[in-house]
């Protein structure tokens, strides 16, 4: 099982992502998504800028993917996180895996996501409403907390 | 990866250095190709040295523990020896996902 | 928040279901998506036939339903759950959570679908290739310790 | 349920019972309406009384640990109080999901 890892401008289709994973077969059990969207709870956010470093997101994310397909059974795993201008209700990053059962699927998502978020090369801008720039996003401690849940 | 440094009589090594987000902002470039000296051991090492060539580097590196390094397009730490990387890259902690 | 509850024969959309709950918000951060699926790897297998008890189904799912939100920040709850004969590869349930932040909304359908493997009174019995009809397929006591993981 | 439970004067009341799964098949039926004694208290003493009734229900509460129990679509376990349920259901351990 070889991972599926795309770093994108342009949206994406979980309906397709899910139908290219698992149209035709009858050994997939669970498929779980994880699809993380651009919110803005204030109203005063006009968009997200993402930047990245090309060459090592993809490096990054599947140096991740490949740890997850060697902890876990499964049968398909999909990354794709964007890049560029998001406006909030916009999807910015989609995992999907698939296994013959639920427990090794939801916990594949979860890993796959502690570590997108603490280790894949990406940096988080505000362009606000009012049209100035906003700060970076400032990294959380609790992402770096989540992450290291799964080395205990 | 597979040619060789590029080294030169005198003790250096050509690297490409990438920054990102307000690291890049601060250096006020978004990447360069230097000679660095071959006795940098370290990541921290290369930093401090960078710090020394002007303010820009200074401002960048402030915080050094709040400065993320990659070599190669791959994680390192602070202590992590430079090997023969070829493209060294400084950025904040990341914030993606 | 109310959740969505379906007791259905037909099939379900992943992506419906997500865009009915989604679209036109930008207070959701985070959706997590569980899908079941009829698996066959033996090759064996015609259908899965799931019975159901009418009424009693939709209220303990509505009841499982209600202890997520509780327990959960949520922002949007489906559970879907088909019944009758549903053959390899095709969908059989789907859990949808939506949360600002992505710990609720994975944590949030975990137990969904821990609690709907012991709770909802569903049975399956397969129909095999060959035209006779399979046993009634037996609970698992490991989806009891799964179920038994949330009240620690 | 806002009636109460029809009550007889010899002390039974009417109650559906439902079944699923292979104790539907042992039972031989989905469901029936039955007068039960009123001094039927818990689910463990509807189990033993429907047993002395026929060979089918012996046949589907033989191991009684392993059929479950709900009352009014709400799940009951061996010792639970019959209360006033009015729809009473037998089914094997659930297999959903």
């Amino acid at each position: 099982m070889s991972p599926l890892i795309r770093i994108q401008r342009e949206d994406f289709s979980l309906q397709d992502e899910i139908d290219a994973l698992s149209v035709g077969r009858s050994d997939i059990g669970a498929v779980v998504s994880f699809t993380g969207l651009c919110r803005d709870e204030a109203g005063t956010l006009a968009a997200l800028e993402l930047e990245h470093y090309p060459g090592m997101a993809e490096a990054e994310i599947g140096r991740v993917a490949e740890a997850a397909v060697a902890r876990w059974p499964l049968l398909g795993l999909v990354a794709i996180h964007r890049y560029g201008l998001i406006r909030p209700g916009e999807q910015i990053v989609l995992v999907l895996t698939a296994s013959a059962h639920r427990r090794a699927a939801f916990e594949a998502a979860d890993f796959m996501m502690d570590y997108l978020k603490t280790r894949a090369p990406f940096w988080k801008r505000e362009h606000r409403a009012d049209g100035t720039l906003g700060g970076w996003v400032e990294a959380k401690g609790e992402d770096d907390d989540a992450a290291e849940r799964w080395s205990r | 990866m597979t040619a060789a440094p590029a080294m030169t009589a005198t003790g250096t090594r050509t690297v490409k250095l990438v920054y990102f987000a307000w690291v890049r902002e601060r250096v006020g470039i978004p990447d360069e190709t230097l000679d660095i000296p071959t006795d940098l051991a370290t990541v921290t090492d290369l930093v401090r040295w960078l710090k020394a060539r002007g303010e820009n580097y200074q401002a960048a590196f402030a915080r050094e523990a709040l400065v993320r390094a990659a070599l190669d397009h791959v994680h390192a730490k602070p202590g992590s020896p430079l090997g023969d990387a070829r493209e060294i890259a400084f950025f904040p902690p990341m914030t993606g996902g």
